[in-house]
């Protein structure tokens, strides 16, 4: 499987994504600078955490007006699967490809510590080998990940299931306790959380792995099963 | 006013206008005669930055050549933009610290957060990987509304930069003194990895090649900012708060890839950052370091503002900008690397042969000034030392005992100590995780980080108790870089060598001069001991306000390391029924001690002695048991003795608790702060091999599953505390105290 | 030379925790009758002379400056400085 | 109740990076005619009548809502709304 790793300028957990993906997960990844670059022929695109653009006006919100998430809307018109971490999960949210907003956080502190997370969706191809409603431990790191959106969005939200996993004592304000969401169509995932931090026991913790193998199990059994 | 029009060098020396510029008139004869005429006012502002402690070292000069500099694992020493040391496998672990006091006391956040900043380019700029930060701060009385304005904004302005490039903020300490009350200590220190055959040097050699300009552009911001850190803190500073720079991490962190990428050109001959005293000092630094000149056009400057003068340029202490030697002909390469990343890299001048420093600006020479005499050939000054009236009365008095009834309710008091209790607050606002080889994370005795790839660590720590070091400066000197190569034994580390920042008061003070120089010599002493050569460091003099000088704060900033992974040894005590031992006997020494602070609200007497002999022997016993796997946890015994310790031990949710019976007078056993001391915890059936190989050790007690500190003496039931408890109290310590109103 | 000056606000109903927290320090600081404060940005734009400044103005309010999801804008024209 | 607008801007001269970012956005988005973007706050209070609020508006601006040192600040005091 081959994973793709967006570099934006200002990215800083590019690599600790490759990373997971290269070394954890054991599958193929390349970084892919925002410029110049060509978004076909990945299994999956990850957008990972970090500053892009100094998060200057808001977070992720220059990054979206790149050519490179003109790209990445086609990609998940195509049911490509994509997953954004952190500042990839505000430029998700800014492009208008996940619903919603970031607020900064309710202490307006940027807070850094692991959080126990509850998966409230395991039926998706990012969650599929956890359980349902099991708690993992998963670092934040973030100044503005109080996700807001509107009752109605929020009602469809749970309606759909597309609230993926909630925080079990929410540390920033966010409604609902989101943690992270999914897209209607089920390949779009923004969350909070770094899964990639979390790849390694030495490290604290490797409950983010299943996140990785999910998308890989999901990948094999897609081709496996449309071979 | 400074940024005034030009003026002539008649008019420089009729009135004296180098005074206002940090300039003697000792020292403008000596320009004078170096020039063989008059300076004009570009020339003069060129030397009044570059002869200034922050850039020359010109008081510290003569201290800083009794550290020991050199040892096998040393691969640059000091000199360059940070030292080098080797860590097998062709890498090489780069580190330095850095100062930023004044300007975080004017303008905290960006005072803060370009220090941070700068010191990274110090790492960058050698061509090593930024993979860490760590800061030592200092604050006045927490009680105090301007302080903790302070201390948030200061943190704030570490967190808000240092999050945003990407480097994760391992550790530190914070210390709060009245002594700092009007003059906090920012210190910055960034450890980089390196392959060491990519170092690089900051030189600019080869006549005709090219001297290149990349990074933000110019702008008013800091002029006179390296004269500004040579000079007390008055009332006057907030007059000259035109000084402020503020940093733009974002630019910082393309400026790191990019670097990083234009190591590897051939193109490139040197690179280093413009810090303090800007393209000044890393331009003349550059040749003069090459034995060459240059001669630099400053209508190429790329400038932020309209109508800039050859002086404000010169003088400009604008944040992220990089200056760099490259191969004529082959500026080209080095500017498509720069485009990559949005970023221009611009000609501005050339190397001569002449060691000239010349200088164009609108078709005429501005400055032409003999290289050597900015940098290298700097004027060194001797001060006269004085033993201070009050280190002789704190020698002579007799030796201070505490008396307390309660020792529970004294242990709970000084675990709300600002200075003891836990820095959560703080280092829960850094990302401490980024790049994921984070091992020990802040809240340890030292800081680990895997070499990722490799079956090895780097173990990292900041320490120094200025308390002692006030008290006694020589034996101070010692402890601060026993202290920090204990925190690094303790993790499981070799510690390997040290960067020191030497914070002191007005250097033409006699008192201030004798305690620079008694704590250098005892830093000396310590690091020869351990083998930790000083291998970079910082000087920041004049942090005083109200003509109180603080309290002398060498800081030591030390990098060791695990030499597999298997050494890594956590602080926290990890399974019941491990033994407790403590390293070392415990004397009645209480002079700057935490419990000397919490029941006199001041310091004096003596501070505890040191025998380096002995701490050689312990710090070696202990990483070899380590190494031997026979250990389970470790810590230093540091402020607050042996009580606060044991409960910090406990500090790791585990829900474990110790159960303790300690011999011989009881609160020296508990809050004693004699030195050379670690607790250890030891798997019951490694207790014979490690009382073999651990002379000194002792066994105390062990740990429990009940969560209870229990602390006996002789049939006395002196401590029996819920670890929840003091944990709660240690923890909300420092918000409580931030919330509450004065 | 023309100068832009644009106010992003936030929506009403969307919670501004910095705004309370200013709110909390001024009442802290004895200032207890300021009710409520909202805190949205300020941008000045120093824009070349053009015939279609206000729709590209408007243009750029909605495409970058501000976020539609939370957030308001209002913008005025004035004439700049010439320098 | 009154309606009091402060705008909080950094001093000339001082550096803008977000400004600079934005403006090398705009620039980016064919908007090149952008020649300088400098981004400050602006925040709206309520405040309760009082006969002093002027003056204690200059006082909460210098002490809290703007940082003297790089920023200037105005501000407007407005007949609010009555809720
Ligand atoms: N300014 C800071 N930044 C990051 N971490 C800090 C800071 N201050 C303290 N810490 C962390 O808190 C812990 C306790 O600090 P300290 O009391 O100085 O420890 P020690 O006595 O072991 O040197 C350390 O792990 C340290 O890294
Ligand atoms: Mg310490």
């Amino acid at each position: 499987m081959k994973f793709a790793v967006i570099q934006f300028p200002g990215s800083n957990c590019d690599r600790d994504m490759y990373y997971a993906a290269q070394n954890a997960l054991g599958e193929e990844a390349e970084l892919v600078w925002y410029e110049g670059s060509n978004l076909e022929g990945y299994d999956a695109i990850l957008l990972p955490g970090g500053f892009s653009y100094g998060d200057y006006l808001r977070s992720g919100a220059i990054a979206s007006t790149t050519d490179i998430v003109t790209q990445l809307k086609d990609q998940a018109d195509k049911g490509v699967p994509i997953l954004g971490v952190c500042n990839g999960f505000q430029v998700l949210l800014e492009s208008g490809l996940l619903p919603g907003a970031m607020l900064t956080n309710r202490d307006l502190k940027f807070m850094c510590h692991f959080e126990q997370l509850v998966v409230q969706n395991h039926q998706t191809l990012f969650t599929s080998e956890y359980e349902q409603n099991e708690v993992i431990s998963v670092p934040i790191a973030h100044q503005e990940g109080n996700y807001f959106c509107d009752q109605s969005t929020l009602t469809r939200l749970r309606e759909n299931n597309q609230i993926v996993f909630t925080y079990q004592n929410n540390p920033n304000g966010s409604i609902g306790d989101i943690a992270g969401i999914i897209n209607e169509r089920g390949n779009v995932l923004g969350m909070m959380p770094h899964p990639e931090r979390a790849v390694e026991s030495r490290l604290g913790s490797d409950d983010g792995l299943k996140l990785f193998q999910s998308i890989l199990v999901n990948w094999r059994e897609h081709y496996v099963a449309g071979a | 006013m400074l940024q005034a029009p030009e003026m002539t060098p008649e008019k420089v020396e009729t009135d004296k206008i180098y005074q206002e510029m940090g300039l003697t008139d000792q020292e403008y004869d000596m320009i004078k005669e170096i020039m063989g005429r008059r300076p004009n006012f570009t020339e003069i502002g060129i030397f009044s930055v570059m002869w200034s402690e922050h850039c020359s070292y010109k008081t510290s000069k003569p201290l800083l050549k009794k550290f020991p500099s050199d040892g096998e694992q040393v691969v640059q020493g000091p000199g360059e933009g940070a030292g080098v040391v080797d860590i097998g496998d062709g890498q090489g672990v780069v580190f330095k610290v850095e100062s930023h006091n004044h300007p975080s006391a004017v303008e905290p956040y960006q005072g803060a957060a370009t220090g941070v900043g700068g010191i990274i380019r110090d790492v960058f700029s050698m061509g090593a990987r930024p993979i860490a930060s760590l800061n030592s701060l200092r604050f006045g009385n927490l009680n105090n509304n301007r302080v903790k304005y302070l201390f948030d904004e200061v943190v704030h302005g570490i967190a808000g930069y240092g999050n945003c490039v990407g480097v994760p903020t391992v550790g530190g300490e914070v210390q709060f003194d009245d002594s700092y009350q009007g003059n906090p200590l920012v210190n910055a220190m960034c450890v980089g990895l390196i392959d060491t055959k990519d170092l690089q040097k900051g030189i600019a050699s080869g006549k005709g090649n090219t001297i290149m300009y990349v990074g933000s552009k110019t702008g008013r911001d800091g002029i006179h900012g390296a004269t500004f850190a040579s000079e007390d803190l008055s009332e006057d500073s907030e007059s000259k708060r035109s000084n402020v720079q503020v940093g733009d991490p974002f630019m910082e962190k393309l400026l790191i890839e990019a670097c990083l990428e234009v190591i590897q050109s051939d193109a490139l001959v040197g690179i280093q950052d413009m810090g303090a005293a800007g393209l000044t000092s890393s331009a003349s630094e550059m040749a003069s370091k090459a034995g060459m000149g240059m001669e630099m056009n400053l209508d190429d400057i790329p400038q932020r503002e309209d109508h800039m003068t050859a002086y404000e340029m010169m003088l400009s202490e604008s944040q992220e900008r990089m200056l760099l030697c490259v191969k004529q002909g082959e500026e080209q390469e080095i500017v498509d690397i720069f485009k990559k990343y949005g970023l221009e890299a611009v000609a501005v001048g050339q190397v001569t042969d002449d060691k000239q420093f010349r200088l164009l600006h609108k078709g005429e020479v501005v400055a032409d000034i003999p290289v050597d005499n900015l940098a290298e050939d700097a004027p060194i000054f001797y001060k006269e030392a004085k033993v201070p009236d009050f280190y002789q009365e704190n020698q002579s008095m007799s030796a201070y005992k505490p008396e307390i009834a309660d020792h529970a309710d004294v242990l709970r008091q000084l675990l709300q100590q600002p200075t003891i209790a836990s820095k959560e607050y703080v280092y829960d606002q850094y990302d401490f995780m980024v790049q994921a080889n984070t091992v020990f994370s802040p809240g340890s005795s030292a800081a680990v980080t895997r070499v990722r790839g490799y079956d090895k660590a780097i173990a990292m720590t900041t320490d120094c108790n200025s308390r002692y070091i006030y008290l006694d400066p020589e034996t101070g000197g010692k402890i601060a870089v026993a202290e920090a190569a204990r925190n690094l034994v303790a993790s499981g580390a070799k510690p390997l060598a040290l960067t020191d920042g030497l914070n002191f008061g007005n250097p033409d003070k006699p008192e201030n001069y004798w305690m620079m120089e008694k704590s250098v010599e005892g830093m000396s002493a310590a690091s020869t001991k351990l083998n930790t050569p000083v291998i970079s460091g910082n000087v920041s003099l004049y942090n005083e306000s109200n003509d109180q000088a603080i309290f002398p704060t060498p800081v030591v900033g030390m990098v060791g390391m695990q030499e597999s992974l298997a050494h890594i040894t956590p602080s926290h005590f990890q399974q019941e029924g491990d033994w407790i031992y403590v390293i070392g006997e415990t004397k009645p020494e209480f002079g700057g001690s935490e419990l000397q602070n919490l029941l006199e609200g001041r310091y004096f007497g003596q501070a505890p002695g040191i025998d380096l002999d002995t701490e050689e022997q312990r710090q070696t016993q202990l990483l070899q048991a380590i190494r031997d796997g026979l250990v389970a946890s470790a810590q230093d015994v540091a402020e607050g003795g042996l009580a606060v310790a044991l409960a910090e031990c406990l500090f790791n949710d585990k829900e474990l608790g110790a159960d303790v019976s300690l011999q011989g007078d009881v609160t020296t056993a508990l809050f004693s702060e004699t030195q050379s001391r670690f607790l250890v915890s030891v798997p019951n059936e490694k207790r014979e091999a490690f009382e073999k190989e651990v002379a000194d050790a002792k066994p105390i007690g062990t740990v429990t599953k009940n969560g209870q500190l229990t602390v006996n003496h002789e049939d006395h039931l002196i401590v029996n505390e819920q670890v929840e408890e003091l944990q709660q109290l240690w923890k909300g310590a420092i918000p409580c105290l931030l919330k509450s109103k004065d | 030379m023309k100068l832009v000056k644009v106010h992003v606000t936030l929506k009403e109903g969307v919670l501004d925790p910095q705004g309370k927290a200013i709110q909390g320090s001024l009442s802290r600081l004895g200032y207890d009758h300021v009710q409520e404060v909202r805190v949205g940005k300020y941008l000045e734009l120093k824009v070349e002379d053009d015939q279609h400044i206000e729709q590209q103005i408007e243009e750029m309010c909605r495409t970058l400056l501000a976020n539609p999801v939370i957030e308001n804008y209002e913008y005025t024209v004035e004439e700049g400085v010439t320098s």
